[in-house]
């Protein structure tokens, strides 16, 4: 945890205000970016939303200590400007398919931290009924796919769901995220190839955290230029600053407005960082301290205070009301999640098939 | 050619097949079919020969050879409202979309806790007896049949071929078909169908009384050639034919050993842990105190399938095989 | 958990313990450890059937709640709210 | 040859009904394994045997009625030969006895049997008990031709396992066909159905088919329910009339136990609770251990002190009826595990699953009506136990305690004790020290 972080107990006087705006923001307009008016606004609520990320996630490592969270758990600390910045220029209808490395991706697509809590819990309430917990996250009503273990698997899925929109004509966006590990498997190449051989509205978006587990970059891919390559399948393709949320975010729009236009996949190369180990805790043994700490100056959140600081805008006033909203909305979430019931074993074999909710042979 | 199922008329299983195929095209909008050479070059069996010219490639996909990924596209597409008909060439390069059907199409739904229902229906061709050698020819579909979340039929009839896509679009949940190549040129009679063709149930596809003779598929044929005999010999054999091998019809099973309490199980796969093994272990389970002899089994030899015609037919199951191993159990 | 599904789960548990229990000559409102004659072991294992069931914890405070198929109902919808 | 009789499960059971075999003819047994399940008019249970040999003739059909004592089946001891060295010192030099010394019997332990793998297969196969069998190779060592000799014997005296299809069982059974007398025609002569309805045309087959062996009950419900009751009146009145009686009672202050067992409760999840009743039941037996004089049998005119404190607990059936089981060794047990074991047997003693050893045995038997409301209980004495313990409901009641006045939760606990075994002070002794152990109840 990189971020001196505000005391849990801390009150502050105002009352908290209605999350109407920001619940806008999240899903993302999709007009062009915000008028410089309304600029500072949408600052606020993009820190907000990379707070709430950390914020959650700093309370798994918490809860994962205690042994109330178990399994596997893939922290997102220091790459969460990556899935606020491409949030924002995808609407509700788009869809997204995502990783085991997804909280980020499901708490920035808008799925309630209570759900996801609670999936952590592995309860009854949660987002996958506790059948996934965190490496599975789902949530139909919001295109939201899930979280695929399998690396590379995720990304078939996500041509199919965008050649069904190409064959109903509907104008919607698939944004499949994936890893540089993923990027050396083949169903990546089939996908590509293939999401550009039918004009697919794809935006393949590859989050280049430099390392495939505990496999650095150099040391599994002949060629780096991930971008470079992707590009040889005849797709637009670039390289992002993926720790500065604004920088994503004006990728992604520019990626979903070429993709609506219809001239087929995009592919976003966004170069980040993760700050903790590859799951939960791990001994480190495969970079170095002083490189993390290197990526730590880039922090996404600190960035964005900095650029709110330097036009003047209220960001302690901000931060202030922001922490407290998150602590509360997270308190909540784990209150819930202790409360709510688990799934009662009877239920064991449901939804194996979509007709059993009983014994089958 | 206008089998439209009302009347009899005399056609394949491979036309039977292409036919079940356009109907599905005609009567639903959502529904395409994708795969390698399904176009332009008619299928690689030539099931969907014509299909591109009527239908056109919107709906009659000719893919790359990726099969993880067009697989997966199918599976992306199902969950999205489509209803794809993927067709894989053969059985053993499904195994490159294993991860795909395993990992995706069969627990989506379940890891999403309900969500995610995937209606997509997988068809390819198993089996050997065309010298197609030792990657073309292997019977893999007892593997798919262990997995939970999935439907696994396998039509052996031209009534079969024709009639049970349809169900297999309208079920919710991921079905794989597997055409056992020696069938695509039966031909004969295709009756139309006197009850909804139901997917759960296996068939009697011939009485009898003293022996049970249990498969499916491609050794059918080889099994009712085998009854013809014993009648000759005066032993009268059932011939049950499963239809589906995920979810097996435990009773019909259990209901065919209690008539006549001995069985003969035929399965075109290897015999060590193969889907004749896991029937055998149910006639164990359910209906132990019928038998009056030996459970038999006729398998392929545990060899990959040779190329030469003496070695393939050697190491396959055939009718003499049958007919011994119900002596054995009769008499 | 709704109401209607607490009172199933909680008939269920009762049936569990008590097999020949009859529940249609039981009034929402009887005292059933009463009416059914189950001793302290009986009531345990309804207890441990319940929380199984509800992935409740049920403390022995809680148990007042738990006398009638209508309190116990209750008492569930509460708890999982 | 061993008799294995209707065993008596309790002092007021006069006759049996056997119920099912769990064991056929010519199969082994060993000391202890389960054989049969008697009805008796209190419940079902299953009755060991008390020799180890191979099952002989079932003497008796399910659903026979007969008294304690008639031989139900008899049991070949297994190593009759082989551990009687004189016996075997007159056997002809021609087959040499085994080695007495080097081979211990048999029965107990098979596996000091000298014979090599290729012998222990054949054996197997054949269905021969090496155990039984008397070896001629060297050092008493059996040899395949031992074990042929042995399969050929006993197959022709009808007592090898026989070779029948799973099918032909069961039509043999359900005809009352003797496999051993029928012919087979399959492979390896193995018994199929046709052979067996050659034997006994019973039936056609459309008759009726049981997938398993029916169990007769011998009794419809409502009788049973009757012959319990009847059963229990007999008991008691003899109880009553034979044993002088006297009663002594105490009121307990439960405070500590309670107090110590809601904490415990509070820390520990649901299926690992302890009731009030074990802690009760873990004080009587403890104090059975200090007073021995009460924890034992009246019989023949003399008292006898019991091996062990074995519980009587009494449960109330269902259906009507009790039965007093026992917890043995309870004086030992770990709360949790007398939890536990309380559980099982009142679990049991409700499926009619009781052991025979359990209804038989107990040394001192305890009721607990508190559980059904009443303050105080005098029960009747199982004879031939001596003592009878009674603990009625926990209540809270006024009570002085260190001079002060207080609402305690106190419970009357009560001795119905033979007179003939022993007097009023060993009485009080007996509660007194019930008392000190619900005092300290974390040393329970």
């Amino acid at each position: 945890m990189s971020l001196a972080r505000p005391a849990r107990t801390r009150k502050a006087t105002a009352a908290p205000k209605p999350a109407k705006k920001t619940a806008r923001n999240r899903q993302g307009p999709r007009t062009a970016p915000p008028a410089d008016r309304s600029a500072a606004q949408h600052r606020a609520n993009l820190l907000e939303s990379l707070l709430r990320i950390r914020r959650f996630e700093e309370r798994c490592v918490e809860l994962y200590s205690a042994a109330k969270i178990r399994g596997f758990v893939h922290l997102y600390i220091g790459e969460e400007a990556v899935a606020v910045g491409i949030n924002q220029a995808l609407t509700s209808e788009d869809a997204v398919v995502s990783t085991y490395r997804e909280h980020g991706h499901a708490l920035a697509r808008g799925i309630a931290a209570e759900a996801v809590m609670a999936e952590m819990y592995g309860k009854a309430t949660g987002c996958s009924g506790g059948r996934g917990g965190s490496m599975h996250l789902f949530d139909a009503s919001r295109r939201f796919y899930g979280g695929s273990a399998i690396v590379a698997g995720g990304l078939p899925l996500a041509a199919g769901l965008a050649l069904a929109d190409r064959m109903r004509g509907q104008n919607r966006v698939t944004c499949c995220f994936f890893g540089d590990g993923a990027f050396a498997e083949g169903e990546f190449h089939e996908t590509a190839n293939l999401a550009a051989l039918w004009n697919l509205p794809l935006l393949l978006a590859c989050e280049n955290n430099l390392y495939a587990m505990g496999t650095a970059l150099t040391r599994e891919h002949a060629q780096t230029d991930l971008a470079m390559r992707a590009a040889s399948y005849g797709m637009p393709a670039w390289a992002v600053d993926g720790m500065d949320v604004e920088a994503v975010e004006q990728a992604s729009r520019r990626a979903v407005e070429g993709i609506r236009t219809g001239t087929g996949p995009h592919f976003l190369e966004l170069r980040t960082y993760r700050f903790r180990a590859h799951s939960m805790y791990d001994p480190d043994r495969y970079r170095g301290k002083a490189e993390i700490e290197q990526w730590k100056d880039r922090d996404p959140v600190n960035r964005l205070m900095e650029r709110m600081r330097e036009n003047g805008e209220p960001v302690d006033e901000e931060l202030a009301r922001i922490e407290q909203k998150i602590t509360e909305e997270i308190d909540h979430a784990v209150e819930a999640a202790e409360k709510a019931p688990e799934e009662p074993v009877e239920n064991l074999l449901r939804h194996v098939t979509s007709a059993s909710t009983g014994p089958v042979s | 050619m206008g089998a439209d199922g009302t009347e009899k008329s005399k056609t394949t299983y491979r036309e039977a097949m292409r036919e079940a195929i356009r109907e599905a095209l005609r009567s639903d909008d959502r529904v395409f079919l994708m795969g390698e050479d399904v176009g332009r070059y008619g299928g690689c069996f030539g099931v969907s020969l014509g299909l591109l010219e009527e239908f056109g490639p919107e709906r009659i996909r000719d893919t790359p050879l990726s099969e993880s990924t067009f697989v997966g596209a199918g599976i992306g597409a199902a969950l999205a409202g489509m209803r794809p008909i993927v067709e894989i060439m053969t059985v053993n390069f499904s195994l490159l979309a294993l991860d795909q059907i395993l990992n995706n199409a069969a627990t989506l739904l379940h890891m999403s806790g309900g969500q995610l229902p995937v209606p997509i229906v997988i068809r390819m061709t198993t089996g050997a007896g065309r010298q197609l050698a030792a990657q073309h020819s292997h019977s893999l579909e007892g593997w798919y049949a262990h997995i939970p979340g999935i439907r696994v039929l396998a039509p052996a009839t031209i009534e079969d071929a024709r009639h049970m896509l349809a169900p297999a679009l309208a079920d919710p949940d991921p079905v794989l078909i597997f055409e056992h190549g020696s069938l695509y040129n039966l031909s004969g009679e295709l009756r139309p169908p006197t009850r909804p063709v139901d997917l759960d149930h296996a068939a009697i596809r011939r009485p009898g009384t003293d022996i049970s003779l249990i498969t499916y598929g491609g050794s059918l044929p080889k099994a009712l050639a085998a009854a013809d005999e014993l009648a000759a010999e005066g032993v009268e054999a059932e011939v049950i034919d499963l239809r589906a091998l995920r979810p097996l019809d435990d009773a019909a099973i259990a209901a065919s050993v209690t008539r006549t309490h001995r069985a003969v199980v035929i399965d075109e796969a290897w015999r060590t842990g193969s889907l004749a093994a896991e029937v055998c272990a149910r006639i164990a389970e359910r209906s132990f105190y019928e038998l009056d002899a030996p459970v038999e089994r006729v398998c392929s030899a545990e060899v990959p399938i040779p190329y030469a015609r003496r070695l393939e037919e050697a190491a396959l199951p055939q009718t003499a095989d049958i007919v011994a191993a119900a002596h054995r159990a009769v008499d | 958990m709704n109401r209607t599904d607490a009172l199933d789960v909680v008939k269920e548990s009762i049936v569990q313990v008590v097999p020949d229990a009859d529940l249609a000559g039981l009034g929402l409102d009887d005292a059933f450890r009463d009416a059914l004659e189950m001793d302290s072991l009986d009531f345990l294992g309804f207890i441990e059937t319940l929380s199984e069931r509800t992935g409740l914890r049920i403390d022995d405070e809680d148990t007042p709640y738990l006398t009638t198929l209508s309190g116990s109902a209750d008492f569930l919808v509460a708890r999982t709210k | 040859m061993a008799e294995f009789t209707m065993p008596s499960l309790g002092a007021d059971m006069d006759k049996g009904t056997l119920q099912e075999w769990l064991v056929q003819p010519g199969e082994l047994v060993r000391k202890g394994d389960p054989v049969a399940v008697i009805e008796t008019a209190k419940s079902s249970i299953e009755v060991e045997c008390f020799a180890t040999g191979r099952m002989g003739e079932l003497l008796i059909e399910p659903g026979t009625t007969v008294p304690v004592g008639t031989p139900l089946a008899l049991i070949e001891p297994a190593a009759e030969g082989a551990g009687k060295p004189e016996k075997a010192e007159e056997k002809p030099p021609v087959r040499p006895a085994p080695a007495p010394v080097s081979a211990p019997p048999a029965a107990q332990d098979r596996g000091h049997v000298e014979a090599g793998p290729l012998v222990r297969h054949l054996a197997e196969r054949t269905g021969v008990d090496l155990a039984a069998v008397q070896g001629s190779g060297h050092g008493g060592r059996l040899t395949r031709t031992d074990v042929e000799q042995a399969a050929a014997a006993t197959t022709a005296a009808g007592q090898a396992r026989v070779r029948a299809t799973p099918l032909a069982r069961r039509l043999a059974a359900e005809r009352g066909v003797d496999l051993a007398a029928v012919t087979g025609t399959g492979r390896d002569s193995a018994i199929r159905a046709a052979d067996v309805r050659k034997a006994a045309p019973g039936p056609t087959a459309a008759g009726p088919r049981h997938l398993t062996v029916p169990v007769r009950p011998s009794h419809p419900p409502e009788d049973r329910t009757a012959a319990r009751r009847q059963a229990i009146a007999g008991l008691m009145t003899r109880a009553n009339r034979d044993i002088p009686h006297y009663y002594l009672s105490t009121t307990i202050d439960m405070a500590p136990a309670m107090g110590w067992l809601h904490e415990h409760n509070r820390r520990s999840p649901v299926a690992e609770r302890i009731l009030p009743a074990a802690l009760l039941l873990k004080a009587a037996a403890l104090a059975a251990r200090e007073v021995p004089e009460l924890n034992g049998f009246w019989t023949d005119d003399h008292y006898t002190a019991g091996e062990g404190v074995h519980l009587g607990v009494a449960v109330s059936l269902r259906r009507g009826g009790l039965v007093a089981p026992a917890l043995h060794d309870a004086d030992t047990l770990e709360l949790r595990q007398l939890m536990n074991g309380l559980k099982d047997l009142v679990a049991r003693a409700r499926t009619g699953r009781l052991r025979s050893s359990e209804v038989s045995d107990p040394t001192i038997t305890v009721t607990n009506l508190g559980d059904q409301g009443v303050e105080t209980v005098f029960g009747v004495i199982y004879p031939p136990q001596v003592a009878l313990v009674g603990f009625g409901r926990i209540v809270d009641r006024p009570c002085a305690v260190d001079g002060l006045l207080g609402v305690r939760p106190v419970v009357t606990a009560t001795l119905s004790a033979d007179h003939r075994a022993t007097d009023g002070a060993v009485g009080a002794h007996y509660l007194t020290a019930v008392d000190h152990l619900l005092h300290t109840p974390e040393q329970l």
